[in-house]
């Protein structure tokens, strides 16, 4: 893959040191649910900070302390996660952008997370005007190919957050046709803002976080409570059925459980589609030094494999070159 | 106006800046680390292990948290001596600090065959035998549990290694680490090294598999400090006190107050391993806070910490 | 509808109405934490050690919290066997719980001693033998790290004990767990009880001396559960699996997860230390939250889960 | 030592299933600082936690979880503390109570802390409308006995909470006099709120929190910078100097650092004064489940020593049968 180092929204902007990621102190600026166990935090840097994220690329993450961050009281815990949320936890823990915004000499920051442990739970209590240390921009992100006519997003569950991040940066490409498939279980487990648009006509331009960036959205749920019953992955199979565009003009960007990573590469694979997958690994560091975040490639042509790091060879990668873990 | 203090020391003859290594296996070869901090203000630094071929490590995940540690099993994974040769030595050859290569291996040859290419490179100081990872199936730990074959790999790879210092590892996972730490003071090691992780395993309740797939791992971090500086102090007073054999403390460090404790305990340089995933500037952040520990009691010189407890 | 879960099991031939023991020295006689839960709730309760005399404990500070953890060196401070039989027995033979008297002692005849006046008390079930307290300069845990040792102790304190039954609790601290292990079932011991608290050591970096009074202690809490969740494994898979003697999980339990954790390791029953102390209603809530996972799983007994590590 | 039953607003009320302590959740009414490191924060108790609380004696105290709270932020940590303060904690700790008011159906307590250490760190940071699990009320307390005409009290740091307690419960006593004697290095060490009253004029009554309830109070600086200078100790003993009246009729009550509560024994038993300490113990659980909180002391009558728990059978000792560890 190669980094498109000529949109210069993406140039990496150097700290004075000249170092590309660094550890600086973010003001959360706003931090509110969306949805049951949804939560969008936004936070704000300035400084080199400001200009390193200012040049940040949709997939890449950072590295948040949450550690010295409250623990929520015990009634607004979801009873299945109390248990584990009384864990002492020490390490950061990685999380994509949703959006980067640049106000002049600060730039923000917007994650969507989702309360499934003892950090994302202590996320939730960041109030207005408190400070976190946050580690980044880290990671690849994904290669935005231009020569691409049509780009298919395929995004489950916390995937929605990169994927809208990539889909605002889709659109300012000329006559690039971008359609986001997002799916979850059932309509209240979309981690979306509601209300949503439309969901009974399908396909239909309904996610708000899509639209506006002008990207056409299409919701699948498995139980069929709002857009197309069943898997993202079908959703999009049966849109490619009906797609008129060459195979080779089509490029796929996908986010979200393993599974569907794995789903989405067969079926990529199956007709010949470029596909770039956002991997996720448990992480110790996130930088390179531990080695935890191992994601077991392909060497090419041959039946060797070998580990790549998730956190620096990733989290995005070729989608032919992985061995999924399922 | 602040007093000058001296954060030298000298490290089995080795007269080294400051005491703050790297531990093996947290810092890669220098690189990654080097964009979060100055790495020329370490002490030492102590590589990822290396064996005679490359190791892929084990499969993922490789990594869990627990409460105030983590559990890993990454499995020695490395690029083998040829490349760490070929690519690495060169980088840490531009280094201010010690190099130590931590050296692993399956069988005692292995060990020896690693220690002796490397044993010419003017870039490194010398050698940390690693007898005690737990993440490996051969080797690693089976070593390092018993006395009679720490003595033999210690005075094989002591050999092995020529003029270059040896360092060996200890594991605490044992019913007296003074009786290891002995054998290996007994048969040639400049320094011991304490401690590696301990041995231990998450289970994942909804689907009743330990969390790691090598099933256990070695835990690290703040949590087994307690453990580690009381290993420390032990080996201090009934292995090397009278001797000149310093020892590389470590295990949970993550500032300046925790290096000093284990340097009263007995440590004359300490490690820092789990800290730096979550404060990559943990080393650097840890020499100052010495030194103005040092400034604030009227310590001249670090050294004079060493086994100071009363 | 919730279906009904069975939380009974048997305990080395005696049946308890679940798996959640106190552990020993961390609620006292049972007055204490009957002052915040139903002790009638519990499945088993393992008094503090009773030794022959009374013994007074150890200096103060004989505790200090560490990171997820603490260091006690209590020294099993008790009001000795006399008193134990004249004020404690009464109150004990009330509960419904399954009592085990833990013991301690100095010399083997003391652990006899303590066992043989007991024996015939109709309040207690049984004996949990403490040969792995840290805290103590003679007897304790250096009865509990030679495999011929703990083989010696085991056999003649079961002859003591009668038709009672006996638990061996077993130390952390040795290189091969399941040596000591072995030794234990295979001289009559009816369960084991591991963890105790694995020696550890704080120093106060301003004065230079040991936080507590008697240097060491021992360290508890969740910062040791994944070692002694990997403990618990390695005994069962070597040792009890195959046998009827059942493994009593402890070191580091706060909740039902916790229990659980270790109950699918290969635990029947699990005793709750640290924790009581910071939620002394944590016994009754394990007991609950248990019950609410078969439920929600679908598990008709609770003795399913012992061992199902997959 | 006998307990004051008789007194109406100590009578100990019980819980509906009569247990005498508990655990609660508090809510946080407010928390402020007074001065460099100090504090006070008020706490709420409604049905049996006001019940049990509206009963509680000075001198006893509660235990807090502050586990779940969060850090401050770095620059709000005192340098020294700044390494300590990243410890996870898991135990409750230990308090005295500065004040209990019973409104109506709610009871508040306030506690006069200072930051030591990870958990009163953590304990700054408590907002209004936290919820936090106090357990108590725990210990013995002070033994109030009405036959005596003179009540001294030797405030040392964090003593003066509870003996602003027991001032105001003293000052009931119709022709107690109560005299309140408060020692710090130098004046902005002192604990209490400033502005004080009057620091030229000595022995005056200056401090707010004493006067408040017709409390004498004495000030000692080790450096002379406001009040007596010396120790509370010798502040006491000229004040005893040239005091009228019987020795018998005089009691003094304690709370502060070891060294002063030994050297307060002292001059009680030579003067042949009542006196009673209360003493601190590095506690873990506060309720005599794990005998950490030993307090040697002597068998009347022989050499023989044995330990007392602090937290069951104190904190408040006679001070003739404590062997103090300095
Ligand atoms: C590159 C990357 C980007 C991410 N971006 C986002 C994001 O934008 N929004 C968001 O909500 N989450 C994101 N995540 C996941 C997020 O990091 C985890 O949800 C978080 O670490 C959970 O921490 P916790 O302490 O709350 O729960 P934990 O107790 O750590 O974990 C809770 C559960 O999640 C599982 N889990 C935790 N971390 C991972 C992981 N990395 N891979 C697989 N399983 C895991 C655990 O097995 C456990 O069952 C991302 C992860 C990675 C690696
Ligand atoms: C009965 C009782 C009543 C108390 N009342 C008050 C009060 O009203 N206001 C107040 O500010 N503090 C009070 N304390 C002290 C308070 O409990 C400690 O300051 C607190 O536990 C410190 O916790 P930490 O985590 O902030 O610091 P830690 O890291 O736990 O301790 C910081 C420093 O204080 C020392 N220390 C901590 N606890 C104790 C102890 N119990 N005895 C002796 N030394 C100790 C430690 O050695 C360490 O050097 C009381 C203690 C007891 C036992
Ligand atoms: C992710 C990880 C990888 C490690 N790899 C090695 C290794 O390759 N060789 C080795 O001797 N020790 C290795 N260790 C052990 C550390 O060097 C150190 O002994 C241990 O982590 C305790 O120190 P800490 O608590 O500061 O991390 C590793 C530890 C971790 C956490
Ligand atoms: C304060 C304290 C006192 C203890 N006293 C005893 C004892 O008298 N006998 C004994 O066998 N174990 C004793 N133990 C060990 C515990 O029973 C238990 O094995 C250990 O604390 C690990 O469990 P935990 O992490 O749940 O506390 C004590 C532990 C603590 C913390
Ligand atoms: S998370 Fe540490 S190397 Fe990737
Ligand atoms: S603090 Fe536990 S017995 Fe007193």
């Amino acid at each position: 893959m190669t980094r498109p180092f000529l949109f210069s929204v993406w140039n990496r902007i150097m700290c004075d040191d000249g170092s590309k990621k660094g550890i600086f102190e973010a003001k959360v600026n706003s931090n509110r649910c969306i949805g049951e166990g949804f939560y969008r935090v936004n936070l704000g840097f300035c400084g080199d900070g400001a200009r390193l994220f200012a040049g940040f690329i949709p997939g890449q993450f950072v590295e948040i302390d949450l550690s010295g961050a409250p623990l929520p009281a015990m009634d607004k815990i979801p009873e299945k996660l109390r248990d584990a949320s009384g864990r002492s936890i020490i390490l950061r823990r990685p999380f994509s952008l949703a959006d980067v915004e640049v106000c002049g000499d600060v730039v923000n920051i917007e994650i969507l997370y989702c309360c499934v442990g003892p950090a994302s739970l202590r996320m939730m209590e960041l109030k207005e005007g408190n400070v976190v240390s946050v580690i980044g921009p880290l990671g690849n992100g994904f290669d935005i190919d231009k020569n691409k006519k049509v780009a298919l997003l395929a995004v489950g569950g916390m995937g929605a957050g990169p994927l809208q991040h990539l889909a605002r940066e889709l659109a300012k490409i000329p006559g690039m046709e971008v359609v986001a498939f997002a799916g979850a279980q059932s309509v209240d487990r979309l981690p979306f803002e509601k209300p949503f648009g439309d969901f009974s006509a399908r396909p239909t331009l309904c996610l708000n976080e899509f639209s506006k960036s002008a990207t056409k959205s299409i919701v699948a749920t498995d139980d069929g409570s709002a857009g197309f019953k069943g898997f993202v992955t079908g959703a999009m199979e049966s849109w490619l059925d009906s797609c008129k565009a060459e195979m080779k003009d089509i490029i796929i960007y996908c986010c979200g459980p393993e599974m569907m990573l794995a789903t989405m590469a067969e079926i990529a694979e199956k007709r010949g589609i470029d596909c770039q997958v956002s991997m996720e690994r448990r992480m110790a560091c996130g930088i390179g030094l531990c080695q935890s975040c191992a994601v077991e490639c392909r060497k090419k042509g041959t039946d060797e494999t070998f580990y790549k790091m998730c956190c620096k060879d990733g989290p995005v990668f070729d989608s032919r070159e992985v061995v999924y873990t399922l | 106006m602040k007093n000058i203090v001296d954060l030298s020391i000298d490290f089995a003859g080795i007269r080294l800046s400051n005491p703050v290594f790297t531990a093996s296996g947290t810092c890669g070869y220098a690189d990654e680390l080097g964009e979060f901090m100055d790495i020329d203000k370490l002490g030492g630094f102590i590589t990822k292990s290396i064996s005679v071929k490359p190791r892929k490590g084990n499969a993922t995940p490789r990594m869990v948290e627990t409460d105030s540690g983590m559990l890993n099993a990454i499995g020695l994974a490395n690029i083998g001596l040829d490349r760490f040769i070929e690519e690495k030595i060169p980088v840490l050859a531009k280094m201010k600090a010690a190099v130590f290569v931590n050296v692993a291996g399956t069988t005692i040859d292995d060990y020896i065959e690693v220690t002796e290419k490397l044993a010419g490179e003017n870039a490194i100081a010398g050698f940390e035998l690693n007898i005690s990872c737990p993440n490996v199936k051969e080797g690693g730990i089976s070593f390092g549990t018993d006395p009679v074959q720490v003595a033999d790999i210690t005075a094989k790879v002591k050999k092995a290694a020529g003029d270059k210092k040896l360092i060996v590892k200890l594991t605490p996972t044992v019913t007296n680490i003074s009786e290891t730490a002995l054998a290996a003071v007994e048969n040639g090691a400049d320094a011991l090294s304490l401690v590696n992780t301990f041995t231990a395993m998450v289970i994942d309740i909804e689907t009743r598999k330990p969390v790691l797939a090598n099933r256990t791992g070695g835990l690290s971090g703040p949590a087994i400090k307690p453990m580690a500086v009381y290993l420390v102090n032990k080996v201090y007073n009934e292995v090397t006190k009278n001797t000149d054999v310093p020892i590389l403390g470590l295990g949970g460090i993550r500032n300046a107050g925790d290096a000093i404790e284990f340097m009263i305990a007995g440590a004359t340089a300490v490690s820092v391993g789990t800290a730096s995933f979550f404060e990559p500037r943990s080393c650097e952040r840890i020499v100052k806070g010495i030194e103005k520990f040092c400034q604030a009691k009227n310590i001249s010189a670090v050294r004079e910490l060493t086994g100071s407890i009363e």
